[in-house]
């Protein structure tokens, strides 16, 4: 079971949860990863995501599925935001659900990996006196992050 | 008789998108196109706006019909071509 | 900052993260974990979760004070439940938040994997028709899972 | 002069309580006993419950004041000592 939503509204993690687990007793362990919109010590208002919306499901569709084959997960459902965001507030959601703990785990964590590199969202940073401080700049330990997952077992 | 050219879709975002002032437009590429390297390029030489735009071209990323893309990569007959940077989602 | 609760009534992870990040600024990345009860093919009833009170929350603390040495962690909360639980309900929850996600993963999976082999927790299984099927065994999987911290960067 | 013997409270989990039937005691350990194994030993003299719960001692976790112990641990002082099997939560 696979759910994958880009939206402009937040969303709730115990609802999703719930959602993906619903009836099921097969799952014993769900892991979840949010991704939240730092303040940077107070200097930024909110970021600015833009992205390409076919692309962008497509993307995180092709990550979660190989997610999918490579461990015994259950269900994953991503739900990422685009729009303005405020310091606090949430960006990205993972959940993996499976038997199993460590697929659990590492499938949370391949798909945000590859969601950073992959998934064509861009952020822009907006200032707290309301100038433009202009478009964050991809991390190389992003790509690193990524290419682990190639030589991992 | 040689085939019409193949009208495509480009879609610029971020910095791109700002730089070259357009968010999307519909070009028939020429023949000398055949790679993801000659399209960008093709497309540094269509003025000041896209001379700065793709001044550093070999940080762009370049999706093919949603697809990622090489630069070395041929763009044979995809209709839909999105010219980006490095993305920073998650 | 560190939660630890060891308790019988069940538990809200939106509720737990909020608590965790709230007003907070500088926090980056929520990882959660939670281990649900499984069915085991629709034979269990339930499971009866016998626990060393004082010692059960001592040695969350434990690896969860480790963690926080290890990483860059901001927060965590780590709700342990004991009594009856049934299929699909859920018995432990693991939040880790940091400034990167990383730390957030790590921290979880660190205190999941140390809760499984050091926390005094013993499940007991009642089966449908209601006979006791005994004590689950502990797993070898767990004693390695655990072990891999030792070597691990 | 020696010493009063200290009273120690033992503490059973699991299948460990349901073989020796009682979930706590307070005892004076013997002046032989120094170490976990040494307890482990005694307690399995202590008649057939006991014979049958610590049967396969090897198994057995023992925690000394709320901390984890070796079976080659010294005992010293500790004042609560629990006794059980591996443990299963999370």
């Amino acid at each position: 079971m696979l759910k994958v939503r880009v939206q402009e509204d937040d969303f709730d993690t115990t609802t999703e949860v719930a959602a993906l687990t619903h009836g099921r007793t097969d799952i014993g362990a769900v892991a979840t990863f949010t991704g939240l919109c730092r303040g940077e010590g107070e200097t930024l208002s909110a970021l600015e995501l833009e992205h390409y919306p076919g692309m962008a499901a497509k993307q995180i569709e092709t990550a979660a599925k190989a997610a999918m084959e490579r461990w015994p997960i259950d269900g994953m459902t991503i739900i990422h935001r685009h729009g303005r965001i405020e310091p606090g507030e949430q960006i990205v959601l993972v959940i993996a659900a499976s038997r199993h703990r460590d697929a659990a785990f590492d499938g949370a964590r391949y798909v945000m990996d590859f969601l950073k590199t992959d998934a064509p969202f861009w952020k822009k940073e907006r200032r707290v006196d309301g100038t433009d401080a202009g478009w964050v700049e991809a991390k190389e330990a992003d790509d690193k992050a990524r290419e682990r997952w190639s030589n991992a077992p | 008789m040689a085939d019409a050219p193949i009208e495509r879709k480009l879609l610029y975002f971020a910095w791109i998108r700002e730089r070259v002032g357009i968010e999307q437009e519909y070009v028939a590429l020429p023949g000398s196109v055949s790679t993801v390297s000659d399209l960008l390029d093709w497309l540094k030489g269509r003025g000041e706006e896209f001379a700065h735009a793709f001044e550093f071209s070999n940080v762009i990323r370049v999706a093919l019909d949603q697809d990622h893309a090489d630069h070395d990569d041929l763009i044979g007959d995809a209709r839909e071509i999105a010219i980006f940077p490095p993305m920073t989602g998650g």
